[in-house]
């Protein structure tokens, strides 16, 4: 199992944008979690996650993303996902994070 | 007629991929369709990362997945001897409000995505969890 | 320290793939590049194929997988009850001819992808194959 | 595990094309021999067996190969392997059956 991860700041409309292809499930969530932190701790801004080629996530990959939900919120910043697979976004529905997390799915 | 799978894995986090993939082959063989594979996929490793997080007293042993096929069903569960817990402080995630938590998720998930859950944990012993999924749900 | 993982499984063509999707998720864990994966897979899976086509007596019965990964190695292990057979009357494969034969591969093949192969055989009892791979061939 | 399988025949080569997906192993290896031996009756012409999306083949899917390769000598036709991945390549150069079966693998 793997989790391939990149990052670009897109300055025009200052946010990072975020690309997950793989998988993110208790091996790999570490990985994400560092990622996710790391980009944060660079610039204080909103962060796309794309996640078009994600495959899976389970409870512990959303515990990531909502562990830097949280630590965002006091600068006001957002996590948002972007184009997740169908089997993602029963999960987000499935949990209401869709709500918080998404604007599209 | 049903087949009767058994997996012994050691409860680390990287075999909990291995698990996964075995059993989609297997939900996949069964019959079931691609959003009821990605359900059963999800549940089980959901169940494993239970093992693998919250089993203290010796990570590096195995726990079982059996699985049953056949009978327009399959039923897998997932036994350890990590310890188990107190289901009496289980508490159901706080969902759709605006500080979620960030655990918390796992056995509220595995009840959505299946059909049957039942639970049992033995404090000082360990856990077991079973899963029934039917082909055609009622 | 090597980890342990076992698979008992029906002695079934439609299982065979999901041992092999198994197998080859743990050696990629276990740090094997990809042609090392395929060899394992290759390997792994003509074991099982021969326990669900020579096992005779019972064919649902089940057969055991054991694998051992670590120190630099996988060693996995197909374990039958299926019967067993002489081992002194198999003969290599005439490869390299203009008519080849059907069957007769599956050994050959095993015994070719593998860095070691251990046979025993009981007649009337069952078969085991330890087959080891070291993740780089000295 | 699962196996796809198309074929048309080429009147202008006067040839099968069979065009084989997926895995051809013990549980799918029947399905394969069905095809071959199903083409060769329909019309007795060479097979090019096309295997640019095959990802997986062992011995019970050679022999299949083997079996159709020997039942069509005697009117001598030929069935050919075309463009094999590399784990396949490997195991027809191992079992020397790239010989008799590739033209150019
Ligand atoms: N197999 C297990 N062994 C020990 N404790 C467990 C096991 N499964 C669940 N638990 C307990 O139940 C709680 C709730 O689990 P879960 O809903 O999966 O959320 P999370 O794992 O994120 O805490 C866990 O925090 C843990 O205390
Ligand atoms: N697990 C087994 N149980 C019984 N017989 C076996 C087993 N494995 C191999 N054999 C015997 O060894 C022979 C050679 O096996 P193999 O080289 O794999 O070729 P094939 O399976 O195509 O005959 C088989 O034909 C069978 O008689």
């Amino acid at each position: 199992m793997s989790l391939q991860l990149q990052s670009s700041y897109n300055n025009e409309l200052d946010q990072w944008e975020l690309t997950a292809k793989g998988e993110v499930d208790i091996s790999t969530a570490p990985q994400l979690r560092k990622y996710l932190d790391g980009a944060y701790q660079e610039k204080k801004a909103d962060i796309l996650l794309l996640l078009d080629e994600l495959n899976y996530i389970d409870s512990t990959g959303l515990g990531v993303i909502i562990g830097a939900f949280g630590r965002m919120q006091e600068s006001e910043n957002r996590i948002k996902l972007v184009n997740p697979r169908d089997n993602i976004k029963k999960l987000l529905s499935i949990t209401s994070l869709d709500r918080i997390l998404c604007s599209d799915c | 007629m049903t087949d009767i799978l058994k997996f012994s894995i050691p409860g680390k986090p990287e075999y909990v991929g291995t698990v996964r993939l075995a059993i989609s082959s297997l939900a996949n063989c069964a019959g079931f369709d691609i959003e009821a594979v990605e359900d059963i996929k999800v549940a089980v490793s959901e169940a494993c990362t239970n093992v693998v997080c919250h089993g203290k007293p010796n990570r590096e042993e195995c726990y079982e997945v059996d699985c049953e096929v056949g009978d327009g069903r399959i039923t897998i569960s997932v036994v350890d001897r990590a310890g188990g817990y107190d289901m009496a402080n289980y508490q159901r995630p706080v969902l759709d409000c605006d500080c979620p938590k960030e655990g918390g998720l796992g056995l509220f998930i595995i009840k959505a995505l299946m059909d049957e859950v039942d639970i049992f944990s033995e404090i000082g012993m360990g856990t077991s969890i079973k899963m029934v999924k039917y082909l055609s749900r009622i």
